[in-house]
């Protein structure tokens, strides 16, 4: 018994320490961690949103962040559409103005077939859907205005599918903006 | 000159990809391009260092018993490390990394090193087996991704390295192309060291 | 006609237009015979004559070796020359009583019974036992064995076997349409031996003359039918030839045919009984068809036991072309000696004389996995693997793919495209597997 | 019916599509290693399905309850190897000891698991893809169904390779690789399937 | 050695049968194929074909020659192997795909296993699957007309003036089992139309084409009449047996009857089936790829398991995969299971008793 | 700081549990194992990789132990390891008397053996032999299908340019796999200090066997080598010269009588010099003394 209670000790004072490094480790590179995803996000959402300057969160389905500019007024809103794709989930970070016209999108996550569908974060396929609205999100194969990658109409159709659908659902704010545009 | 031996076996005589073909998975599954090759090899070489350092400075605090769970959580301990420090400060490549970061504990090479050399030798001699042997998973790593990523983007390190014209290998970045090139430079290994 | 069949099978061509319509014709006594100790399965006979003794055509000079065995008889009258050995037509050399003959033919008494139906059926077993009288359909299994099974195992059928389904031979055939009754009186004998109610003379359908004249004769016989049989080669082959004419299935893994309740006997076979139980004559003479594209003159030939190959061939006149190969028996089960200096046994249906062309056999190929062996394989088995399980020197896998339930009738190399000697490989590791059963 | 329809789903992700060996690159060793004889691999593969099993069972347990309510994720790597091996080694004692002739045929398997990537990635996996608590368990039975299907697969080629007049160089582990490949190749035909 | 006789064991007799015959047939009972392929799309069918074979049969002479074994390039099956790469392609694709294809398939698919009769997968089909995941866009893309063009797609248009424009776009470009992928994945077309696309799809005036050989699609798919001329070749000739295509084609029939209508089970026509037995290279993969000795079953019931497999595995791809056409994945993917089939199909010796 | 208290706690008692657990269970469930298994599993790395081919390291250690498995087969441990192993199962080679393999018949190779027939069957000499009792004219000689050739694991049987098969003494091991190989057991392995063999295994009778041979080297059972051999190491069994290994001195005196050459001396040659020094030197000696002798006798006289 002596002798297990040894082995246990041994493990334990290993355990010990390890883990005592590695919480003083966690406590450097957590706050890093951190900041680098809130960076990448924030950056992520200007560079969709150019014309804003600060970002305020509203939570829902899906949740959006409102885009405010230096004079308080809001530009327009951000959000994540996502959908499946031909091998992974597809997420692409929405910029659009209040008249719900896009001001530009970013691929934020995939992991779709290089040289494929891994394409879609090329700025040139990325670009096509600036200025481009809900009806118009629609793959050309499917009569619609979006030029799908080579051989991924899969995940042209996912990623457009997938704002057309986040922008069904962004519903009462953008609804008054727009009437209010009316 | 022992210690130079020890040193460079892990490069060719005893690579642990092609000769030993221990830690297949992170070998297949992050050489789709240098960069990633890279990532991974000096990610495992400073697990290997450390670990082995390590485990030969324990080795004689260590009932044998134990000594499997002990060095278990020594490399996982590393391995978080590694993990964490990446995750901090190479977001990119952690991310395309991804799972086989963790992974790095339950490589054959690392555990089959620490077993195999660092419980048996000192500490010198340990550290530089822990650096060859990464070096060589390095090496393994960096020629599988180079020919992937030339045939299968035709691009090295992401710079277009074949002409224009040239319409890459798809397949040579997906699954298949990693087992098949794998399989083909094993073959090649054994040629070379019949003669 | 409802000819019946059993499933797997080859379709060689038949060749047997060389001798087909050829009556059988008596050889002239040779000078010299050899008669071999082992013409059967079991143990070798006994000679009981020396070198120097003078011997009378039919008296018995060896006598059987044990239960399973036969006592052998002289073909031919004349003096003892030689004991010692000499080739078989199996290609081994094996111990045998050499004669030369005195050119008389003078015979051992023999008798006539005319009532010999009524002989009991113990009397009948003792003179075909005494006649010496093996299987003249290929293996030379001691026909009084057959007839004689084990306590609580009863016989309800005879099967008579004039398939002849190997391509050349035509011997049986022409004892069919020339003995037809004798064959008959044979196979009743037989029936009666054994107390079997049923009897079955099997014959191939490429012989309609043949099942003509059975039907005929035996159109008042109840209990004796005459089946017609598919064109399909190994429709001799007993356990398929059981299972065409009856249904009944021989267990593999060494079953008997008598576990199904049937004797299967050759036509031949049937006269050798009908004259040993009438005649009390001991089988010194059977039809051997020689024939080939090469022979001159092929011919049905009715010749004493012992006879050299080379005394048949000169009958035939001989070959129009240098001799390749030389097989005695069939083309398909027989085997190829190495010299014609043999001499013919109970057992010999043929001698084949092939030219160096038609000898010639390609090198093997590796196997395509075409599945073309599996698909003809008339035991079910699976050639190729078993093969392969040799080749690899794993006993244990082949008998498992069962080596042993090969009856060896060389359909697969027949048809492999690979040219795979199958027969081979599985030749050996039969003996292999027999070898490590033994240990 | 819903929930039927996502664990089919789930099944053919797991098993064909986004199958662990030739897919995702997990499990390789084994894979390679302990597919000479089918029975070998039969056997084998039993034993990964169990301990996969179990592995995501626990390890969800571990998270859920123990790392995330106290903020330290971090020891996810360490936490999981620790219970996989401790599980793994507990297991095989059990069967050895309570049922002599399944560990005849499956204990033996045990403690290569511990060293194989397949079972901690799964753990970490379904952390990643969020699966709750019976997702995760399923999860962890799929993954290791098409583990042991490629598994057995793999160890009838293999013997059927025996067969084979290899080149010398091909022997052995080239040939296997390549194999694999091939496979993985054939089972891009799944790649892309939807309900 | 001319003094003394041959021996040999029995048998003394052979077929006349042998690896370079059974493979030169297959390519005599491929050319109807190839003719009527060379009829509809031009000479550049006959180019395309050329090449494949020459790269198939050099690369095979070179491996060989490099190892240091004989050369059997004359036995023809490189030659098989590369008309049937050839065959797998569209005959739009560059010259260089067929070669790269054909040096993949001998190279990988069979020499490195040992070259002929060792190898596990079927080359030409691993040579085009290869292809495909290389060059996606090269491989399954970009249908050339036939020539002249046929009427399938107007025949299955007609009647359809409420279409949305764009539905022309999806279906013209396509091979007939792309069009009906196409209807069963999109969102844009009504169900009741792509209903009744489906049923024109299926109808007589189209099986006609589709049999004679009026369609887009790749090389060796054209006709399926002059697959089947071929097909009965060599099945008189005893090379290829039925239990594989049969059961291959019956599993088809039965499952796209039951599954293959849009509106759930059991509501396609019975023409649907036969449309889908004539189009994308079933009847090629069924008769002439399925049915390659080395990479199938030997076992009579092992075959039969391997055809409904093969089927099994095309429909799945079909009706739910990525691809819209699954013949040639679907048998890779049974080639895979061979060795077990086999294994576990062992039948009973003749007089076996069941324990 | 609260992260580093839980994380010591955690992982602490995770180890402690664990840790206690498995000790419990490791007495509750304890099974006896052989102690060599145990020894190789000690020394084996127990990464369980699995590329030895067997399910990991204790499997491996069990089937070294108990089933013969070679002992070379751990990846990671490399030679190390493998020496180790070796140690506990006292496998270590000894190489003073090694023995190698002889091949019993010298009847020419290939291409000068006589032939009975022209063998068209298979390559392989189990085969052969059952045709006809074998293709050579002589039914207990090699029949060159190189059944042996094949069976050496370790190169060290070749064919030479007459198609003769010759050991490689430096390689053969002495394992033995040839003998079994050999369908007429025309192969023996013997210690390599016995230097004197009798290259020839037929039971015929003389004047057959030396028709039949392909080089007339066949033992004719005269039996001149038995009366030879001073020490009766050579026996007449069944028409064939035997040497009985344990008793040869190898003084190959058999080897200078045998008619036929059917005996098979490396050292003839050097011997036969000796031996014809040896005789001059005797010689010499005598005529001297002969001539003392008669020097004396003239002396005498
Ligand atoms: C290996 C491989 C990877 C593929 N990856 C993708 C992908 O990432 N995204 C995608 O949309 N399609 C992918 N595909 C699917 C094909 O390219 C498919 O034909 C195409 O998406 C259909 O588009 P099309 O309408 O342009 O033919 C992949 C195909 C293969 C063979
Ligand atoms: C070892 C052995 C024992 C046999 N025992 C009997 C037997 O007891 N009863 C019987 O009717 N046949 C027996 N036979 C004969 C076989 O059934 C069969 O007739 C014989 O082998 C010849 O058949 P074949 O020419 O088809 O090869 C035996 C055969 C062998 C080889
Ligand atoms: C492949 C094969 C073919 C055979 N063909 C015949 C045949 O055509 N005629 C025949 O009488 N026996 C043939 N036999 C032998 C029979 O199986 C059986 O041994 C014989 O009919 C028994 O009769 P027996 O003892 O009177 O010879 C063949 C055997 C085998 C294995
Ligand atoms: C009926 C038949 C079908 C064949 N089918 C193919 C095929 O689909 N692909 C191929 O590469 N070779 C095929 N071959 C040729 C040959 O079998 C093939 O090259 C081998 O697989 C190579 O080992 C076929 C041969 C035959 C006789
Ligand atoms: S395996 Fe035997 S029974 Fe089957 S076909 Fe071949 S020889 Fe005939
Ligand atoms: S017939 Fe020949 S090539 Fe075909 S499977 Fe049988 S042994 Fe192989
Ligand atoms: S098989 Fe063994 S005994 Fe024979 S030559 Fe080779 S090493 Fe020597
Ligand atoms: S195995 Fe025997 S018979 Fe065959 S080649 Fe070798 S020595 Fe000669
Ligand atoms: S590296 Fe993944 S199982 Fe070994």
């Amino acid at each position: 018994m002596k002798y297990y209670l040894k082995l246990g000790f041994v493990l334990l004072i290993i355990t010990v320490i390890a883990s005592g490094i590695l919480a003083y480790i966690n406590t450097i590179t957590q706050p890093i961690i951190e900041r680098n995803q809130q960076i990448a996000q924030e950056n992520a959402r200007k560079e969709v949103l150019p014309a804003a300057i600060s970002f305020e969160e509203v939570t829902g389905d899906p949740t959006y962040f409102i885009g405010i500019d230096s004079d308080d007024n809001i530009v327009g809103y951000t959000f994540v559409a996502s959908l499946y794709g031909y091998s992974s989930n597809v997420e692409t970070m929405v910029g659009i103005n209040p008249e719900m016209v896009i001001e530009k999108i970013k691929i934020i996550s995939q992991s779709e077939t290089p040289g494929l569908g891994a394409n879609c974060e090329k700025p040139e396929f990325q670009a096509q859907f600036s200025g481009k609205q809900k009806s118009d999100m629609k793959v050309n194969k499917d009569g619609g205005a979006i030029v799908s990658l080579t051989g991924a109409t899969i995940t042209t159709r996912t990623i457009t599918n997938s704002i057309k659908t986040a922008l069904n659902k962004l519903d009462i704010p953008i609804e008054n903006t727009a009437e209010e545009v009316e | 000159m022992a210690w130079l031996k020890e040193f460079t076996k892990g490069f060719i005589k005893e690579n642990p990809v092609f000769v030993m073909a221990l830690g297949l998975c992170p070998t297949l599954a992050v050489s789709s391009s240098v960069i990633n090759a890279i990532g991974m090899g000096l990610a495992a070489t400073f697990v290997l260092v450390f670990s082995n350092m390590f485990i030969s400075l324990i080795k004689n605090l260590i009932p044998s018993k134990i000594r499997i769970p002990a060095y278990i959580v020594v490399i996982a301990s590393f391995v978080t490390i590694v993990d964490m420090v990446m995750h901090a400060y190479l977001p990119a490549i952690h991310k395309s990394l991804g799972l086989f970061i963790p992974l790095i504990v339950v490589n054959c090479i690392i555990l089959g090193r620490a077993e195999a050399f660092a419980s048996k030798n000192n500490v010198f001699l340990s550290i530089l087996d822990g650096l060859g042997m990464g070096l060589g998973f390095t090496l393994a790593l960096v020629v599988i991704g180079s020919i992937r990523e030339i045939l299968g983007a035709g691009q090295f390190l992401g710079m277009n390295v074949l002409p224009a014209t040239y319409k890459p290998m798809l397949v040579a970045i997906l699954a298949p192309g990693a087992f098949i090139v794998m399989g083909l430079l094993m073959s090649l290994m054994n040629l070379t060291k019949k003669k | 006609m409802g000819l019946k069949t059993f499933s797997g099978g080859i379709h060689p061509h038949d060749n047997k237009v060389y001798s087909k319509d050829k009556k059988i014709e008596i050889l002239p006594i040779p000078q010299k015979i050899v008669i071999p100790l082992s013409q059967h399965i079991g143990s070798p006979s006994k000679p009981i004559v020396q070198v120097g003794d003078e011997v009378l055509a039919g008296q018995k000079i060896a006598d059987a070796g044990g239960f399973v065995s036969i006592p052998m008889h002289s073909s031919i009258s004349g003096k003892v020359t030689k004991l010692a050995k000499f080739n078989h037509p199996t290609g081994i050399t094996v111990q045998g009583i050499e004669i030369t003959g005195d050119g008389e033919d003078k015979w051992v008494e023999l008798s006539d019974d005319t009532n010999y139906m009524d002989l009991p059926a113990n009397e009948m077993k003792d003179r075909i036992s005494k006649a010496g009288i093996c299987g003249m359909g290929g293996a030379g299994f001691p026909t009084h064995v057959k007839l004689s099974p084990p306590e609580g195992k009863t016989i309800d059928t005879i099967i008579l076997n004039g398939v002849e389904c190997e391509p050349y031979l035509t011997a049986d055939y022409r004892i069919m349409l020339e003995q037809t009754e004798d064959i008959i009186s044979g196979l009743k004998i037989l029936m009666k031996v054994v107390d079997a109610k049923n009897g079955v003379v099997g014959i191939e359908a490429n012989k309609p003359d043949a099942i003509k004249i059975f039907k005929n004769l035996l159109k008042t016989e109840k209990n004796i039918k005459v089946v017609g049989l598919h064109l399909k080669y190994p429709q001799g082959a007993e356990k398929q030839l059981i299972y065409a004419s009856t249904k009944r299935k021989v267990p593999s893994k060494g079953g008997l045919p008598m576990d199904v309740k049937v004797v299967v006997q050759n036509v031949g076979t049937a006269i050798a009984v009908y004259e040993a139980v009438r005649y009390n004559k001991p089988l010194v003479e059977r039809v051997i068809t020689v024939s080939g594209k090469i022979v001159k003159d092929p011919k049905n030939i009715k010749a004493r036991i012992g006879t050299y190959y080379s005394d048949l061939l000169e009958f035939c006149g001989g070959t129009t072309e240098e001799i390749g190969k030389v097989i005695s028996g069939g083309p398909m089960m027989g085997f190829a000696i190495p010299s014609l200096d043999t001499p013919m046994t109970k057992g010999s249906s043929g001698l084949l004389l092939f030219n160096k062309k038609e000898a010639h056999k390609k090198q093997e190929d590796v196997c395509l996995h075409c599945g073309r062996c599996v698909d003809i394989c008339p035991m079910n088995l699976v050639p190729s693997l078993i093969a392969h399980h040799v080749r690899n020197n794993d006993w244990d896998s082949a008998e498992k793919f069962g080596v042993m339930d090969c009856i060896k009738c060389g359909s697969c190399a027949y048809v492999c495209p690979s040219h795979i000697k199958l027969i081979q490989w599985i030749d050996i590791g039969k003996i292999k597997v027999s070898e490590s059963r033994q240990k | 019916m819903e929930f039927a329809g996502k664990i089919l789903f789930m099944a053919v992700m797991a098993i064909f599509v986004q199958n662990f060996v030739l897919m995702r690159f997990l499990g390789l060793c084994p894979y390679i290693g302990v597919s000479k004889k089918l029975d070998s691999a039969l056997g084998m593969g039993m034993a990964v399905i169990f301990v996969m099993t179990m592995a995501s069972t626990f390890t969800w347990l571990i998270q859920t309850y123990l790392l995330v309510p106290l903020h330290i994720e971090f020891l996810q790597t360490i936490a999981f190897i620790l219970t996989i091996a401790s599980l793994v080694q507990l297991v095989e004692m059990v069967i050895q000891k309570t049922a002599p002739a399944l560990y005849k045929s499956l204990g033996v398997f045990l403690p290569l698991i511990t060293t194989n990537c397949a079972v901690l990635g799964v753990a970490i996996l379904n952390i990643q893809s969020e699966y709750n608590f019976i997702f995760a368990i399923l999860n962890g039975l799929f993954a290791g169904i098409g583990f042991t299907l490629v598994l057995v697969l793999m160890a009838g080629i293999r013997e059927r390779l025996d067969r084979a007049e290899l080149p010398a160089s091909m022997k052995g582990m080239p040939i296997a690789m390549i194999v694999a490949g091939c496979m993985a190749l054939a089972f891009l035909g799944f790649s892309g399937l939807k309900f | 050695m001319n003094d003394v006789f041959a021996v040999s064991a029995a048998p003394h007799i052979k077929q006349k049968i042998s690896i370079s015959s059974v493979m030169w047939q297959v390519v005599l009972a491929l050319t109807p194929a190839l003719l009527v392929g060379i009829f509809f799309f031009g000479i550049q069918s006959l180019l395309l074909t050329l090449y494949a074979v020459v790269a198939a049969v050099s690369t095979e002479a070179l491996i060989q020659r490099f190892r240091k074994v004989p050369i059997t390039v004359s036995d023809g099956s490189a030659v098989v192997t590369g008309i049937l790469v050839a065959f797998n392609l569209n005959t739009s694709s560059p010259w260089w795909l067929p070669v790269v294809g054909a040096v993949f398939a001998i190279a990988i698919g069979k020499q490195i296993f040992g070259g002929l009769g060792f190898n596990i997968f079927n080359p030409a089909l691993l040579g085009r699957a290869f292809l495909v995941a290389s060059w996606p866009t090269l491989t399954t893309a970009g249908w050339k007309p036939t020539n002249p063009m046929s009427s399938i797609f107007q025949s299955s248009i007609n009647g359809l003036s409420n279409l949305p424009s764009n539905v022309p776009a999806v279906i013209t470009s396509a091979t007939p089992l792309g069009v009906v992928k196409a209807l069963r994945d999109t969102t844009q077309i009504s169900r009741d139309m792509a209903n009744t696309v489906m049923d024109n799809l299926a109808s007589m005036n189209t099986l006609n084409e589709l049999f004679l050989g009026n369609i887009g699609g790749v090389l060796g798919e054209v006709s399926a009449a002059a697959l089947l001329i071929g097909a009965a070749f060599l099945a008189w000739k005893h090379i290829i047996e039925w239990r594989i295509p049969v059961s291959y084609i019956g599993t088809v029939f039965i499952l796209i009857y039951v599954f293959g209508g849009i509106n759930g089970i059991f509501s396609a026509s019975i023409l649907l089936p036969v449309f889908h037995i004539l189009s994308g290279g079933l009847i090629l993969g069924a008769f002439f790829m399925a049915t390659d000795m080395v990479t199938s079953p030997v076992t009579k019931k092992g075959r039969l398991i391997f055809g409904m497999g093969c089927g099994i595995l095309t429909v799945v791809i079909r009706l739910i995969g990525g691809y819209p056409e699954g013949v040639s994945y679907s048998i890779l993917l049974m080639n895979i299971t061979v060795p077990l089939i086999d294994r576990y199909t062992t039948p009973k010796a003749f007089g076996e008793v069941k324990r | 700081m609260s992260i580093l208290i839980h994380s010591i706690l955690t992982l602490g008692i995770l180890g402690l549990i664990y840790g206690l657990g498995l000790a419990f269970a490791s007495k509750k469930f304890h099974v006896e194992v052989d102690p060599k298994i145990e020894k190789i599993s000690g020394i084996l790395p127990n990464v369980n990789c699995g590329a030895c081919g067997f399910p990991g390291c204790a499997a491996y250690a069990e089937a070294v132990a108990t089933k013969g498995a070679k002992i070379n087969l751990c990846a990671p441990g490399g030679d190390d390891v493998t020496k180790k192993i070796a140690e506990i199962m006292g496998l270590e080679a000894t190489s003073t008397d090694r023995k190698v393999a002889i091949i019993h018949c010298q009847s020419g190779g290939k291409n000068n053996t006589k032939f009975k027939y022209d063998y068209q069957g298979i390559e392989t000499c189990k085969a052969a032999i059952l045709l006809s009792g074998g293709p050579n004219a002589c039914n207990y000689g090699c029949v060159y299908q190189y059944d042996c050739v094949r069976a050496c694991k370790f190169d060290a049987m070749h064919i030479d340019d007459n198609g003769m098969i010759i050991v490689d003494n430096e390689k053969c091991t002495g394992c033995g796999a040839c003998a079994i190989a050999c369908p007429r057991n025309l192969i023996e392995i013997v210690s390599i200090k016995k230097r004197v063999h009798i290259l020839c295994s037929s039971h015929d009778k003389g004047a057959i066997a030396r028709k039949v041979c392909g080089n007339s080297t066949a033992c004719i059972a005269c039996g001149l080598c038995v009366k030879k051999c001073p020490v009766e190491a050579i026996s007449m069994q069944n028409d064939l010269a035997v040497i009985d290994y344990d008793k040869c001195i190898v003084c190959g005196m058999c080897a200078d009588v045998c008619p036929t050459s059917a005996i098979f001396d490396p050292l003839k040659e050097v011997r036969a010099q000796k031996k014809a020094t040896a005789k001059a030197k005797a010689e010499a000696m005598k005529k001297k003394i002969e001539e003392q002798k008669s020097q004396e006798k003239k002396e005498e006289e």
